[in-house]
């Protein structure tokens, strides 16, 4: 079918008093494959539509040029007038003559005016317009990690109607859940948490938990994961339609930092909490107890607060003296301020460093000798248990997982980028979420946002409506493809994959759920195989042809 | 089964919950305060340097622009809750929309109406480049009409016919089966600490008027007289950390530190000092930024009390230099206080309304700890700073995690 | 034709660089008039054949304005379009055009006042080649 | 000097936040406000309004009821005013001052003795004031020392 264009103009009210309307009329109207040349004064306003959309039909024209404002504020606005005249809304071009010409330049810019519609001509006499279809999807989801925000992730989508399959690398559920002393302002101890979480997961018809068993492949993409599980010796394989990654952190305490071995009094964390839920069990009530935080690892809001909280739980079930070495007290989540005041008014003292401690280990005891800033004088405290600093560390197997995924994790080598479009749970890879400790360490309130948020993404993508999307609006050419995986190694969305067409030849598909529609694949492409409707190598020429 | 939601705020949290429940197939009614949404992230600046310092601000017009368009979205400005009655699956909210003069349906931005406008500063401006909706606004102080004057220069040049000043507060009634509470937060006033000047020396300036300068001008330049600051201080935890508000802000330690490294890639000339008492540098990369910060920023340990001008209207500024265990006394020409994020005054008027619990110091109260999107009233749930203090990845995060709370209870309702 | 007439390409990310100059104009910042814009999803949809292409077809310059380093939406993209600026500005060499009339220049959305400086800055750097 | 917390007397926070007015002791977190608006530590660096809280929190019990610390503070109440935690250091010295006569690190009357001091210093500045206003009018040109020689003289003359 020939090219029929209609180009709207519009001087937005007479405002646009730079541009001489008439003229560029003049000059486009003789154009062979222009239907006409309507010049309005409000487009976007309910009449300017009208408008539109009775020339349009009028003229049966096939494609549409409109020369308004930022394709940002309107693009949307004209796309769905076209989708309701039944015309494809991709055969539109936008050129925008008000916030990038005439607001921006002093004096008559009718030649700028002119050669930006020129360029949107240009670029629509190649539009092909995209269809929008549904993609199936699989509506199950599988979470790796049955700690306590594996256990909620799949409780909560289990609410909303989506079935979840757990799969846990320990014989039993619960991580972290049965380590814990209690959690600062909850009544509910870790225990009881734990036993009622995994009563409703058991009840629950919707979740399915793998234990002692891990991940041992990923394929596919949004919408359509091919998972391999392997429990033991037996490997199965599964589809799901989404990830949601919760595999939680590991902590190391750190003594090495010290020069120092852990040992009989030098403590982690975790010891410490055995120690607290069984007093009656020492053999010496220790006097003086001295904590470690903040120095080997700045990023030490967990830690933190794990000593503030056993800072306490040593003065209600022990009563000894509390000395915490820290070199900023790290309170930015909430409710911490208000246990750090609680834990000074309950007598732990807080001392201030900034050069290393020197620790060492003596006849049971542990002495630790800093310079304190805030008396400005060189301490030394002997005590009879050490609290070392602990440092979250991303979970065993993490590396192995994200180069399976193909993911970047962070600079610490927790999932997920640094990357802000990826905050708080998405990672560059639609449909595989991380949620709590996985993605960094994180407090129980921001782990529980988390998950919530993770979920709530998750039944976004899979409810109806989340899989509509622009049918091959980038793709590749089998013809013209060589298969050579340049484009595969390029997606930063894990999006292309390569597909046998016959017997000999595999070539390059992207899937359109999984494309976030950048380009990058498009511009790299050596065979020029890959094209991206919209911005395709002759529409973007063709804009560049007009200057 | 009402399958449709209020959203009270039009802010990052707000736009977010709205979107999240849009997207799933809800209907969302957005309710803004203001002439436009967006809050207070969308008048924040982008922190980058060479690089990008995860600031996050570049996610508010992303979002903002979807809301603009979303069919399922109805984004009602000026307008505020006056009323609530019904439960959960069938609340009705009572909307009042104050008159704006201007339709927001009919206004095309033209900038006609600011031609003829005879008021210095005009009277009609949108409120800012990137409003959403990006329409016009009549500051009622500056309007001659809307002061008694006589003058009808816009409304009778205006193309569209979107002016009209005999309009009357609108009240209306929608039909809900949840609302999503995404207020906000207003920042510390720093005029409550006098000895800190703020409001008296005009080069005395919060984390917020930095935001807005940048954002504004793309640099920091003196409000006295228009130069570069050679030697500028941060000031931490004002409003933050003190017996009224016994809680860390959460943002201002992270940027006052992307500021520092803004101002000092703009001009290495200048030199920029952190007071603190406990910095705060956990988070995702963050502790490895505030180690790269040490090479170019000072950091002292100690807040300022007090801060005065000098004869040549620099500031002087009296400190306990808490490593050195002395007092202090050093010139800088510019003082920024890293004002913290407080409760809204008028959350204990809404929080009537709705009937839901204020906790410590003002921000809405949560049933229970660590579920922090919901509320004492079935039906009504919290997302972002009206909660406590949260980043621009937290607010987003907490408001897909309202949208979610939201969708559970509507799917139970069914 | 004089060399200042000449025109600018500038290739602009829609999620920043865009914004940004839809920004300068509605904050009435002006620049140049000889700067062309190309809308395009991300930086790293221009390949080194687009910005070869606009010199052919008589662009003086040739700005690809993408996101701030780290910001980019889909990881990579603006990183491989410095690469490809870079890339682009050796071939440019070889065949006599100054390597300095292609630029790869990263924003964020409301950094108005920049994407004017940088449009000034190459009719400056064009002129000044004459 | 080094400090070896184990032989402080770990008791002493406990009984300062005992003592009326020292009930807020614990909760101070090292801000530095209040040293930084002390009028006595702008004067003498010695004098360290929250390195004595650090002291008392360490269990340096007699370094500090022992030294002239305590005695130094102006009761002005400036420290109390800007302190974000309510620490209210002005009362803290009133309890350290009382528990120092009570342990007997100075005899009582040695109360009684700083008590005038300060009437009188508030009196000399309140006689100082008063000249500066009388003199202005006649001569601009003021010299402190002088004023406190004439202060001197007249409160002597009560006596």
């Amino acid at each position: 079918m020939p090219v029929k264009l209609g180009l709207f103009l519009c001087d937005c009210g007479g405002s646009l008093k730079n541009i001489d309307f008439p003229k560029i009329r003049g000059n486009l109207g003789k154009l062979e494959d222009i239907a006409f040349v309507e010049i309005s004064h409000n487009l976007c306003l309910e009449e300017g539509e009208k408008a539109i959309a009775s020339r349009i039909l009028r003229e049966n024209v096939n494609r549409v040029v409109i020369a308004a404002c930022s394709p940002a504020l309107c693009e949307d606005k004209f796309m769905r007038l076209l989708e309701g005249l039944g015309l494809n809304s991709d055969l539109l071009s936008i050129a925008n003559i008000r916030e990038q010409c005439s607001w921006a330049h002093k004096g008559d810019v009718t030649e700028k005016a002119l050669e930006i519609i020129r360029m949107a001509i240009n670029k629509a006499r190649l539009l092909q317009g995209v269809e929008r279809g549904e993609v199936p999807v699989n509506k199950e989801v599988l979470v790796v990690g049955g700690g306590f925000s594996g256990m909620k992730s799949s409780l909560e989508l289990s609410r909303l109607g989506i079935r979840t399959t757990i799969v846990e690398r320990e014989s039993t559920l619960g991580g972290k859940l049965k380590e814990l002393e209690g959690f600062y302002g909850l009544r509910t101890s870790p225990n009881e948490m734990f036993a009622s979480m995994t009563r409703m997961i058991e009840e629950d018809k919707n979740i399915e938990v793998f234990t002692s068993a891990e991940v041992a492949r990923v394929q596919g993409e949004v919408g359509d994961f091919a998972i391999r599980i392997r429990s033991g010796e037996k490997e199965s394989s599964q589809s799901f339609g989404a990830i949601i990654f919760a595999t939680g952190y590991r902590t190391e305490i750190l003594p090495q930092d010290f020069e120092l071995k852990p040992g009989g009094n030098i403590i982690s964390q975790q010891r410490l909490v055995e120690m607290l839920q069984a007093p009656e069990k020492l053999a010496r009530r220790p006097e003086t107890i001295g904590f470690v935080v903040d120095f080997s690892d700045e990023n030490s809001r967990l830690p933190t607060l794990s000593a503030l909280k056993n800072a306490l739980a040593v003065k209600d079930k022990l009563g000894s003296e509390v000395y915490v070495f820290c070199k900023n007290l790290k309170v930015d989540s909430e409710g911490t301020e208000k246990l750090y005041r609680e834990a000074r008014d309950r007598g732990v003292v807080f001392l201030k460093f900034e050069e290393k401690p020197r620790i060492y280990g003596e006849d049971g005891r542990v002495t630790i000798e800093a310079r304190d800033v805030l008396l400005g004088e060189e301490v030394t405290l002997l005590c009879d248990l050490l609290v070392a600093e602990e440092k979250a560390l991303p979970p065993e197997g993490t590396k192995a997982l994200s180069s399976m995924l193909n993911i970047e994790t962070d600079s610490q080598g927790f999932y997920q980028d640094e990357n802000v479009h990826l905050y708080p749970v998405a990672s560059g890879r639609k449909g595989v979420f991380f949620v709590g400790g996985c993605r960094g360490s994180l407090d129980l309130g921001r782990a529980s946002t988390d998950i919530a948020s993770a979920v709530g993404s998750v039944h976004e993508l899979l409810s109806p409506g989340g899989a509509m999307v622009e049918v091959e609006k980038v793709k590749a050419d089998s013809q013209k493809c060589r298969a050579c995986l340049t484009c595969i190694r390029v997606c930063p969305h894990e999006a292309i994959r390569l597909v046998r067409v016959d017997s000999e030849r595999w070539v390059a598909k992207i899937y359109d759920l999984a494309c976030d529609r950048c380009g990058i694949c498009a511009a790299i492409c050596p065979a020029t195989a890959i094209k991206f409707e919209g911005y395709s190598d002759e529409q973007i020429l063709a804009e560049v042809e007009a200057i | 089964m009402n399958k449709s939601t209020v959203v009270i705020g039009g802010g990052i949290s707000g736009i977010t919950s709205a979107l999240e429940l849009a997207n799933s197939g809800f209907r969302v009614y957005l309710i803004e305060r203001e002439a436009a949404i967006g809050g207070q992230a969308a008048s924040f600046c982008c922190k980058a340097t060479e690089v990008c310092t995860k600031c996050s601000v570049c996610l508010v017009p992303q979002s903002l622009a979807k809301v603009a368009v979303h069919p399922r979205i109805s984004i009602l400005t000026h307008s505020m809750v006056a009323g609530l009655s019904g439960e959960m699956g069938d609340f009705k909210v009572e909307v009042l929309r104050k008159p704006q003069y201007i339709t927001p349906e009919r206004c095309i931005a033209c900038g006609i109406c600011a031609e003829v406008c005879p008021t210095e500063p005009k009277a009609i401006l949108p409120p800012s480049p990137e409003a959403i909706p990006y329409c016009y606004v009549i500051d009622e102080r500056l309007c001659l009409r809307l002061r008694g004057e006589k003058c009808n220069l816009c409304q009778g040049i205006c193309p569209t016919d979107a002016i009209a000043f005999d309009l009357k507060p609108e009240r209306q009634e929608l039909s809900v089966g949840a609302i999503i509470v995404a207020t906000g937060f207003e920042v510390f006033n720093a005029r409550e600490i006098g000895s800190l000047g703020y409001g008296r020396y005009p080069n005395v300036l919060t984390g917020l008027d930095l935001e807005r300068i940048f954002n504004r001008e793309g640099y920091l330049k003196l409000p006295t007289n228009g130069k570069e600051p050679k030697n500028i201080a941060f000031v931490q935890c004002v409003g933050s950390r003190d017996e009224s508000h016994g809680y860390c802000s959460q943002v201002c330690c992270k940027y006052a530190m992307r500021f520092a490294r803004l101002i000092k890639h703009q001009n290495p000339d200048a030199q920029v000092t952190i007071f603190y008492i406990d910095l705060q540098t956990a988070g995702k990369g963050f502790a490895q930024f505030y180690q790269e910060c040490r090479e170019s920023i000072r950091f002292i340990r100690g807040v300022p009390v007090e801060i005065l001008p000098t004869p040549s209207s620099e500031l002087e500024v009296r400190f306990e230099n808490i490593s050195e265990g002395k007092v202090e006394r050093e010139t800088f020409d510019l003082v920024t206080l890293s004002v913290g994020i407080a409760p809204r005054k008028d959350s204990w008027d809404l929080a009537r309304i709705l009937g839901t619990n204020l906790a410590d110091y003002g921000f809405f109260d949560t049933k229970e700890t660590f579920n922090s999107v919901e509320t004492n009233v079935e039906g009504i749930f919290l997302a972002g700073t009206c909660q406590g203090p949260k980043d621009i990845p937290d607010s987003i995060a907490h408001g897909i995690a309202a949208a979610e709370r939201v969708m559970e209870v509507l799917e139970k309702c069914q | 034709m004089t060399r200042e007439n000449k025109k600018i390409i500038a290739f602009c990310c829609a999620e920043s660089a865009y914004r940004a100059a839809d920004r300068a104009g509605r904050l009435r910042i002006r620049y140049p008039d000889n700067v062309r814009v190309i809308r395009i999803p991300c930086a790293g949809r221009v390949s080194v054949l687009h910005i070869l292409k606009a010199f052919e077809k008589g662009a003086a310059g040739v700005l690809v304005m993408g996101c701030q380093e780290g910001a980019c939406r889909h990881l990579t993209g603006n990183i491989r379009a410095k690469e490809r600026v870079k890339y682009a500005k050796d071939l440019l060499k070889e065949v006599g055009i100054n390597g300095q009339r292609v630029k790869m220049v990263n924003f964020g959305p409301d950094m108005a006042q920049k994407f004017a400086r940088e449009i000034e800055e190459m009719v400056e750097k064009i002129k000044e080649e004459k | 000097m080094t400090v070896v917390l184990n032989e402080q007397d770990t008791k002493f926070k406990y009984d300062v936040a005992e003592e009326p007015g020292g009930e807020n002791i614990k909760l101070c977190f090292a801000c530095g406000l209040c040293t930084a608006s002390c009028p006595v530590a702008d004067i003498d660096p010695e004098y360290n309004p929250r390195k004595i809280i650090r002291m008392v929190l360490l269990g340096m019990r007699k370094e500090v009821l022992s030294s002239n610390l305590p005695w130094l503070c102006t009761q002005c109440y400036t420290c109390q005013a800007h302190c974000p935690q309510n620490v209210k250091f002005s009362d803290v010295m009133k309890a350290l001052r009382s528990m120092a006569v009570r342990e007997g690190y100075v005899h009582p009357s040695f109360v009684e003795q700083v008590k005038e001091i300060d009437s009188f210093s508030q009196k000399s500045r309140h006689q100082m004031v008063l000249s500066i206003l009388d003199k202005k009018a006649e001569e601009l040109k003021i010299d402190p020392a002088k004023l406190a020689e004439e202060a001197l003289e007249k409160e002597k003359a009560k006596v």
